[in-house]
């Protein structure tokens, strides 16, 4: 760090920058807030200077017609315009680059939701509640959508922020330069406790990340780091087990099987994202909507072919708890299908160019 | 100062019969037509409004004292923060100065007897009564606490009370809307003999602006709110996502009005200071066309620029480049009217008042304010500052450093006509400065708390954002005080004030023409305008030409 | 009265009065483009073709049922900047729907522009 | 010039008006002025419209399948018709006829009633089916995704709509109470001209629904 750019970082309260896209930022920032300041002073010390100057000397003195001349004009519009234009260039510039991932970046899913964030690696990877661990120097991208309302996912120390929507995905990426642990806030309002809708980054040097990946798939799910946050629930183990767990307490696994089988009720193996035939002839895709939804309203979608014997789990099942089981029904793939890591987006890096 | 005491010598007595003793009694006002008086409902509306944003924004600023809870639960500051947004802006902002010193004025700077539609004129202020009604029962039953925001699909599925409120806010927009139609209309048809367009007040040319604003886009955003309260009670799933719906066409239906509308509340301001500006400088208004092309260039131009609160929120990257470039533009026509300000200033006969105090302030704050805001427009800078403290100081610094300054600017300038008397000048210029301090120390901390990353809406918050929040609350103190202050001070000019002349400023204003105040009728005889607006010439005085 | 608005804004007064047969002419050509809209409708669906056809109708409501041809130069300025802020709302929105992040679209969605590249895989 | 001298009753002039061209002038503005907030109130639901078939493309064609064209084009006749009436109507009474006029707007009344009734008539339908708006929506024939949505839209816009035709019904009768009255004549005719302008809106407006909702 050069010292006045440092000086000037303390004095605006910026948090330290923490990814690369921090700097790019931050120099604009320090041009367009010097400028503001700077016009927005001489405005108000000549105000105040004239007011003093060209005080009323006399009752019903008269004033001079004062008349611009085109330079002034000139001025006037092309001094501002100039400015704006030239940050906005800039501004667009980096936002283009903001929006577009590296092709190589490695995918984190995000999943927001009242009040906690939760993470997933894709494929079998760890799952994590509050906390996101990632590698220092490498680009990461965070595809996140959103279980209830509208979230936006910020991380100040990274400045970097994203509007995580129900219903669809949204990405953002960046690259964290130094190891160290920096806090994400919610800043789009969610609910009753929307400030407490925290979590934290975990930047682990490259080499430290991948064994910290690897002892996480390899098991041992006692030492797994899924932390609750302050907030949120105790889990011990990931998320899936977690689900595991609920599903045995709850009774689910006396109706539905694990294994393909077709029981009272439909089996969870590969049920996720499965076209089912309703029976009323109509189809449903069993995404999350519909499995949460039929906890808590089983005859309102009935899989053609079993009866409607499944009991409401409404009141039965905390959110999370319901969570977790979804999760779980995720988790139970035939082997061929678990080498595809799971997309539940379209998986596309957008590149500005590639749209019309 | 000098002003009133010299005014005192020379005053005639008061017109014995004006608008306000004319007719008596409460139900005289209750159905009265006549521009003026309803024009005094309003203030005394608006102002009650005021208090109560204003106390809940106190309350706001007293439970972020401390990171932790202080003086309410969550739920409480929640409900809090979205009722101090609404009322703030919908019974507060958006009539202010339309409302009260639009429907006094404008007919009298017309030169006109009434506005157009003195009825619907009437029907509007009813609306408003029961808009605001509405919107405080839903405070009463529990309150909401969407945000003034009100995004879907959290405001489709909290718990609180929404439809009361959104059907208040609907309510509200027609009264707007009828207010807007009523001074477009009046401003085309109601001009004396002799008033030419290019001999408008920069006022009027400000609240017809204004107007075409209001009438165009009050009804998208009445149309959301309605969506919105369906959707709340009927689950037509037009902005829930689990049904289909989009609530990111919840946000552009939102910011299409909600945009639009930061200009229905800036640029009566910006009216307000053009014509002030004129007259406590006793000079020609610089740039007369251009500030008032450049007011009708905001008001196009802004419904341009909606998408600019979008930009994190998923929208194309080609939107957000192309509402950037057009927010820019309107940073453009709001330097061309500062710069006009400024120089205006220059060789002027400057009364030194708490008007001009609070000029000076406004200049400093809508700069600020205004490039701050162009600031926030650049798409990289915003994906740090949107939704944080950042963002809320900025349009603090345009709502209360311009609006209520500009309001302020106005109930000053104009209270010797509307009542016919005279304020104390010397606790309005000590009030004056206490507002202008204590509103710079309650907002430029908290643009540095956007900087460090604090988001809005927090009721807990991490601690190192504390040593800022006290500043700020400290600040807000001040600022609370100099209203007390007003408060008292005209409240006692009211009932003991000095009787005002007809022009105690010595104004060229069309409106100083008539008696203070005035008759019931605006006039006592015809007018007929002769001279262009904001003229300090004699005629036939040879002045002094400078160009610069 | 204001010397330069007598003429422009003191209505149509005296405007040329014309005949019944007018409203009837434009009556039956309303009632022929339903027709042809009803038509092409129904058998070869157009979305851009219906517009064209509902455009062209409206013109005709707006400007001799509602005698915008006659009105005075401001009426027209209203109706019309009405109009162009229409068009605004929608061009800004569709601005951000074409372009946007096909999976920043709402689950289930098959836009019809990008039904190709949605369905490939 | 046109006081209340002659044989004919003439308009108020208001007291803070000039002239009775003055007065008509800026009623004429300020109805035009509502039309365009008209305008924009209609345009929010018109952009749902497009948002929503943009993205459920398919759902959009099959449901509108399942309207009732003939409903709709009957409907459209009515409005067009009633629409040419109420302009004969203004026509005729600023021929001084005020019993043409009432007749003209007794018919434009009785079209209002008969499109009201037949979309009634399409609404019940609608119900029976179950093809409602989002939550309630339970038609089986058309189960791609985002159907709910086209009945939402729909039930919006014409509800809507049906609200316009409404008031521009009771508009109309109030007019034609003063008609009967024998109120207006060849030179005070404006709120004949006004109802008629409010009551074509109402038309523009359905002249864009019907190909929107029931042809594509």
């Amino acid at each position: 760090m050069n010292g006045p750019e440092d000086l000037l970082r303390r004095l605006l309260w910026l948090p330290e920058p923490g990814s690369t896209f921090a700097p790019r930022i931050d120099h604009l920032h320090y041009f367009v807030i010097t400028v503001t300041m700077i016009a927005s002073l001489l405005t108000g010390i000549l105000a105040v200077v004239f007011l003093f100057k060209y005080r009323e000397k006399r009752k019903n003195q008269s004033t001079p017609i004062v008349i611009p001349s085109v330079r002034f004009e000139i001025a006037v519009i092309g001094i501002p315009l100039f400015f704006f234009l030239l940050w906005f260039v800039q501004g667009y510039q980096d936002y283009v680059w903001y929006t577009t991932p590296p092709e190589n970046a490695m995918d984190v899913y995000v999943m927001g939701k009242k009040w906690m964030w939760k993470f997933s690696y894709g494929g079998d990877g760890p799952n994590a509640i509050g906390t996101l661990h990632v590698p220092a120097n490498r680009p990461v991208r965070l595809l996140m959508t959103s279980r209830d309302v509208i979230h936006s996912f910020f991380v100040p120390d990274f400045r970097i922020k994203q509007d995580v929507i129900p219903g669809r995905y949204t990405e953002t990426w960046f690259q964290a330069t130094k190891p160290g642990r920096y806090q994400i806030l919610c800043t789009q309002y969610c609910g009753t406790w929307h400030s407490q809708m925290w979590g934290e980054v975990v930047v682990m040097d490259a080499p430290e990340f991948d064994q910290w990946l690897l002892e996480q798939r390899q098991g041992d799910h006692a030492s797994r780091v899924d932390s609750g946050g302050d907030d949120g629930p105790a889990f011990h183990g990931s998320i899936v087990e977690y689900g595991k767990q609920v599903a045995m307490a709850q009774g689910c696994v006396k109706c539905h099987s694990l294994d393909g089988e077709p029981h009272i009720g439909p089996t969870w193996l590969d049920l996720y994202n499965k076209k089912e035939t309703l029976e009323d002839g109509s189809t449903v895709i069993a995404d999350e909507a519909y499995l949460t939804d039929s906890m808590i309203d089983p005859r309102a979608k009935i899989v053609k072919g079993f009866k409607p014997v499944m009991p409401t789990y409404k009141g039965r099942l905390a959110a999370p708890d319901a969570a977790a089981l979804v999760e779980f029904i995720k988790s139970l793939r035939t082997p061929g299908l678990e080498a595809v890591p799971s997309k539940e987006a379209i998986y596309e890096p957008v590149k500005p160019a590639q749209h019309r | 100062m000098s002003q009133s005491s010299q005014l005192s010598t020379d005053s005639p007595s008061p017109p014995a019969v004006n608008y306000l003793n004319a007719d008596r009694g409460v139900w005289s006002w209750l159905t009265t037509i006549d521009h003026k008086r309803i024009g005094v409902m309003y203030l005394v509306s608006v102002l009650i409004a005021f208090l109560l944003g204003g106390i809940f924004a106190m309350a706001l600023r007293l439970e972020l004292l401390t990171p932790g809870p202080t003086i309410m639960g969550a739920n409480t500051y929640n409900r809090m923060f979205t009722l101090h947004g609404v009322v703030m802006i919908f019974l507060f902002m958006i009539p202010a100065i339309p409302g009260v010193f639009g429907n006094f004025m404008l007919p009298l700077m017309l030169g006109a007897k009434d506005v157009a539609f003195p009825k619907l004129n009437l029907l509007s202020l009813y609306l408003y009564w029961t808009g605001a009604t509405l919107a405080l029962a839903g405070m009463i039953m529990g309150g909401t606490d969407t945000g003034w925001t009100l995004y879907a699909p959290y405001s489709t599925t909290t718990p609180t009370t929404v439809f009361p409120i959104v059907l208040g806010i609907f309510i509200l927009g027609f009264s707007s809307i009828l207010t807007g139609l009523n001074f477009i209309v009046t401003i085309h048809t109601l001009r004396a003999p002799g008033m030419g367009w290019m001999r408008l007040q920069l006022f009027v040319w400000g609240i017809y602006a204004t107007s075409i604003i209001q009438v165009l886009a009050t009804p998208v955003i009445g149309l959301t709110v309605m969506l919105v309260g369906i959707e709340k009670v009927g689950h037509f799933g037009f902005f829930d996502p689990s049904r289909g719906g989009d609530p990111v066409l919840f946000q552009h239906f939102f910011w299409f009005y909600s945009h639009p509308a930061v200009y229905i509340m800036v640029l009566p301001s910006m009216a307000v200071v053009s014509d002030a500006i004129s007259a406590y400088t006793r000079k020609n208004i610089f740039g007369y066309k251009a500030i008032a092309y450049s007011s009708l260039g905001i008001a196009f131009v802004g419904f341009f620029a909606w998408g600019h609160h979008m930009f994190v929120s998923g929208q194309s990257v080609y939107d957000n480049g192309a509402f950037a470039v057009v927010s820019m533009l309107v940073g453009v026509f709001t330097a061309i009217k500062v710069f006009n300000w400024v120089a205006t200033l220059y060789k002027g006969a400057i009364v030194i008042s708490a008007p001009m105090i609070y000029i000076c302030g406004f200049l400093f704050f809508v700069v600020f304010g205004g490039m701050t805001g162009i600031a926030v427009a650049t798409v990289s800078l915003d994906v740090h500052w949107h939704d944080t403290y950042f963002v809320i100081a900025h349009f603090h610094f345009i709502m209360v450093g311009a609006v209520i300054m500009a309001f302020l600017i106005a109930l000053h300038y104009w209270f010797p006509k509307m009542f016919g008397k005279m304020y104390h000048e010397g606790w309005a210029m000590v009030s004056a400065a206490l507002i202008v301090l204590g509103f710079n120390a309650t907002f430029i901390p908290q643009f540095l708390m956007g900087n460090a990353g604090m988001p809005r809406r927090y009721y807990i918050y991490p601690e190192r954002f504390q040593s800022l929040n006290v500043a700020s609350t400290a600040g807000a103190s001040l600022l609370a005080f100099g209203f007390v202050i007003i408060l008292i001070y005209l409240i006692y000019a009211l009932v003991r004030g000095q009787p005002a002349t007809d022009n105690p400023w010595g104004s060229r204003g069309y409106e100083w023409m008539t008696t203070s105040p005035p008759p019931k009728h605006n006039f006592h005889e015809p007018v007929v305008i002769t001279q262009d607006s904001h003229s300090y010439q004699e005629p036939g005085e040879e002045v002094e030409h400078v160009v610069i | 009265m204001a010397h330069e608005s007598t003429h422009a804004e003191s209505g149509k007064a005296e405007h040329p009065t014309h005949g019944a047969g007018r409203y009837w002419i434009v009556w039956l050509l309303l009632c022929i483009f339903t027709a042809l809209t009803v038509y092409t409708g129904h058998y070869h669906p157009s979305i851009y073709l219906a517009l064209a056809i509902a455009t062209v109708k409206a013109t005709l409501v707006v400007l001799f049922f509602m005698h915008m041809t006659e009105a005075p130069g401001a009426n027209r300025l209203v109706f019309s900047v009405s109009l162009v802020f229409t068009i605004v709302m929608m061009v800004g929105v569709f601005g951000d729907l074409l372009t946007r992040n096909p999976m920043s679209l709402p689950t289930g969605s098959v836009p019809s522009e990008i039904q190709n590249r949605a369905t490939a895989p | 010039m046109s006081s209340s001298d002659g044989t004919h009753p003439g308009p108020r002039l208001a007291h803070h008006f000039d002239t009775i061209e003055k007065q008509d002038y800026a009623v004429r503005l300020g109805m035009w002025l509502f039309l365009g907030t008209e305008v924009l109130l209609f345009a929010g639901l018109f952009l749902g419209y497009t948002v929503y078939r943009h993205f459920y493309y398919e759902a959009f064609h099959e449901a509108s399948r399942h309207l009732d064209l003939w409903a709709g084009t009957t409907n459209t006749i009515v409005l067009i018709t009633s629409s040419l009436s109420v302009a004969l109507a203004y026509h005729a009474i600023k021929q001084n006829k005020q019993k043409q006029c009432a007749a003209l707007l007794i018919f434009t009344i009785i079209c209002a009633v008969a499109f009201l009734c037949i979309k009634a008539i399409e609404y019940h339908h609608k119900f029976e089916e179950g093809a409602l708006p989002g939550a309630f929506y339970h038609f089986s024939e058309v189960t791609a995704p985002g159907a709910n949505l086209f009945y939402t839209v729909y039930f919006l816009a014409t509800g809507l709509h049906a609200f316009h035709v409404i008031v521009g019904m009771s508009v109309l009768m109030w007019v034609l109470a003063r008609v009967l009255k024998g109120e207006f004549s060849s030179t005070h005719y404006v709120p004949v001209e006004l109802g008629g302008l409010y009551w074509h809106l109402v038309d523009l407006v359905w002249i864009f629904l019907f190909p929107l909702l029931y042809l594509i």
